[in-house]
């Protein structure tokens, strides 16, 4: 199989970063989407939450440089800025279980036609941790998973079930791989982006259900 | 007699923690938020076969120390000194990093129980309120639910958690009064503002103890009455000359840089 | 565009309200914590049979007027004009004073479901926390058990609460930024906060509005994304000239003064 | 029926309050309980909690000379004193509920021999209101009771069960009334003390269940 185009990393947090409206209250999962934070589409104003307990702060500080006590859930230390307020986790909780958070964005190990999201535990490792995962994909309004199309065996990771271990059911909105953009709707997958050089039938290769392909669909816009 | 819930020492502060007892740690995972000084005398004191109840089960002193923490013991110090015979967590294990706590499970040594994060903010709550139980949607499907007992309410289906009661509390709070007003620092609220109270003991690390009336009314976050004894941090560590820091943890620590952990 | 929660009037802010609407409304029963403007708005629209979620129904604004208040209606305004078709609340009348909604509930013109106070908050809660409902053990053996599944929890008896939800939520608070992040005073938080975000729109009467960052991060009681609209109260009010007050509420105020109200 | 001395409510309020301890955390209801601030024992500090949603705070104002946004449960104005704190509903009623309030002091219309409590409603009435009641009944660690002894007709209060619509059952821990303390224990009521010149048996008469007589019954002790 030749080596076609392939979004990377940053790429794929830009084309997340433009699913955020204004006013949207997210919540970004370690690895790409915390990239995301660095591409708010211009003049958007967007409130980050982290389950430990910070909305509203500002962009991840320098190494060393910031303070211990101001941490994202990944434990880098980020900006304080105006409006924004701390609390507990009880209250974090009640915002992501309460449906409070508009968007979540975070990394996924398989996702089902029906939405279901594996990314807790790769099962050949046995033991996962479950962190804030489950309750962030059953409590958001909108959850966004991003992750490269196929294993790196070339396994499609866009599956008709989850083999790996289940994080929530019917849960993602939209799925942004490295090679596609794709939405979860009740009538299937719809297909609605590309990146450069993709057809949708090589898109549809590379994935187990059957890909309904919008007749809108095209290249992937990052703009 | 006036009110004063202020201990002497780490070690007179968890004095009566026995084996076996239950115990809440407060924080996220970091250390910032963590108890450590009052880890460090539960070690001490060498009790067994102890539950924690906490977010995660430690990465371990040496990656808080390249990072220039002072106070640099988290949960780890518990798991690698074998005083846990079982821990209830969110994340025990990381992603990037093999911690004491996933060698000891894959061992056989330690029993653990995952709950998902916010559900063991619930079911800690639960204690805390008076509730005998809370219906929780998250985790329905999934393995979470095995063994649990399921209801459908207004066509969703949840989980009946029952809440988690312990013996003591372990907190982590930037200020505290006499009375045990609590105030926290930034991001470090965590589980310890939501543990505070919810156990039978609840013990408080602070870097401050001020006066009673320094916390205005509006800002203090947890109310005294939550609060059974407070200790405070010295003002003055000991420098301990060069730090020995494992490989392991240089590199698990470069990662971290690169993206952060869990 | 910077997020903007301000909007210019009371009328405006609670236009979308409808006839049939589930209506949450913060305070304790004291006027002071009581969204007032946001009542007399509701009230001039003239909303038809609606469900209200509150403390209390209300006094009456003549014995607030007698105490000096400004701002001084309560829930009284939506019972004595016929608004509501049902209320679900703590303490529906007073043990020294026939209120109206005493009259109208004697006389058959209005629904009442009555929950003991921590449960309303509970249930309030639960709502705004994603939960499908409580084991509460308030109540057991009592007339709030009927109807009610119960359940026994490590030997006590619970009953199963269920989530209140609403369409609104009506909000008094003390200051709110544009992001809607808000302050109380005193002991004024009460219901107000348990409900700012228990509703699908929450709307916010405040005395003041400050730019964004006068509210500090350790301090915010509210966190602006429970907060959908936000109004300010005028800063003069027009004096009204003598005010008139009833010998009824005259003769209420004069016992409070002996021994507090309820 | 001769009219032997009875105990005014401020003498009921001094009583009941010689039971609070120190560091104790306190709730007054309405009427007598609210009278128990003023007497507390010398040196003793004892932090009242309103369910209103203040702990720690200082004495009742004058009329007129408060804020209107720091009152407890009755509407009544207090002033702030150092150490207060300021909690919304939810956790106010946590830490009733979760048994965070070692003492309860409330008015009553009927006590049973089991300690269950009616104080919420007078059936004639037909209406009446729960508030925060049945909360503080099943939640606080010692609930203390005081009312007067007999109705305004001469008929017991202190009754095998409840006629009148029960508030909780099983939780009243001592009943101060206008001429006796009893506790209630699992053998029964205990008669502890008696108003001055009252024997046992008078008290006994007027009270429903048969009452253990404490080998040490004395005269009401206030100071």
């Amino acid at each position: 199989m030749d080596e076609k185009f392939k979004l990377d990393r940053q790429t794929m947090a830009l084309r997340v970063a433009k699913e955020f409206q204004d006013g949207d209250v997210v919540n970004l999962g370690i690895g790409i989407p915390v990239l995301a934070a660095n591409y708010i589409p211009a003049g958007r104003e967007v409130l980050f939450h982290s389950e430990n307990g910070i909305l509203g702060f500002g962009e991840i500080t320098a190494p060393g440089e910031g303070d211990p006590d101001l941490v994202n859930a990944g434990g880098q230390t980020v900006n304080q800025q105006p409006g924004m307020c701390c609390f507990g986790h009880a209250e974090s909780f009640t915002m992501i279980r309460g449906g409070h958070v508009n968007v979540s964005v975070m990394g996924g190990y398989q996702v089902s036609e029906k939405g279901d999201l594996a990314n807790w535990l790769v099962p050949e490792r046995k033991i996962g941790t479950i962190g804030g995962a489950m309750d962030l994909a059953t409590g958001v309004k909108r959850l966004i998973v991003t992750m490269n199309h196929v294993t790196k065996n070339g396994e499609p990771r866009v599956v008709k079930q989850c083999s790996y271990p289940i994080t929530a059911l019917n849960c993602v909105k939209l799925l942004v791989t490295d090679i596609a953009v794709i939405e979860v709707t009740e009538k299937g997958m719809v297909l609605k982006e590309m990146a450069p050089g993709w057809t949708p039938e090589e898109v549809q290769r590379l994935t187990e259900p059957t890909l309904i392909v919008d007749p809108d669909c095209h290249e992937i816009e990052l703009m | 007699m006036p009110i004063n819930k202020i201990v002497a020492s780490f070690d007179e502060a968890v004095s009566d923690i026995q084996d076996g007892a239950t115990i809440m740690v407060g924080g996220f995972g970091t250390v910032a938020s963590t108890p450590s000084l009052l880890l460090e005398a539960v070690a001490r004191k060498g009790v067994k076969n102890i539950t924690t109840v906490s977010n995660t089960t430690g990465f371990g002193s040496d990656v808080w120390k390249i990072m220039g923490h002072k106070f640099a013991e988290d949960m780890d110090i518990l798991v690698r000194n074998g005083h846990i015979k079982k821990a209830i967590a969110s994340a025990p294990v990381s992603t990037i990093y093999e911690n004491n706590f996933e060698k000891l499970l894959r061992a056989g040594k330690v029993e653990l129980e995952m709950v998902p994060q916010g559900t063991l903010a619930e079911r800690v709550r639960a204690a805390k309120a008076g509730l005998g139980g809370v219906y929780v949607p998250v985790g329905a499907g999934t393995v979470v639910e095995e063994g649990k007992e399921t209801k459908v309410i207004d066509g969703k289906k949840y989980i009946l958690e029952l809440p988690i009661k312990a013996d003591f509390a372990l907190i982590k709070a930037h200020k505290a009064d006499r009375w045990g007003n609590l105030v926290y620092r930034g991001s470090s609220r965590t589980f310890n503002e939501t543990m505070a109270g919810a156990a039978k003991v609840t013990i408080v690390e602070v870097d401050e103890i001020v006066e009673l009336g320094e916390l205005g009314p509006e800002v203090i976050v947890t109310p005294g009455l939550y609060v059974d004894r407070v200790v405070a941090r010295p003002q003055e560590v000991e420098e301990e000359g060069e730090v020995e820091i494992s490989a392991e943890a240089r590199e698990s620590h470069e990662r971290f840089l690169k993206r952060g952990s869990a």
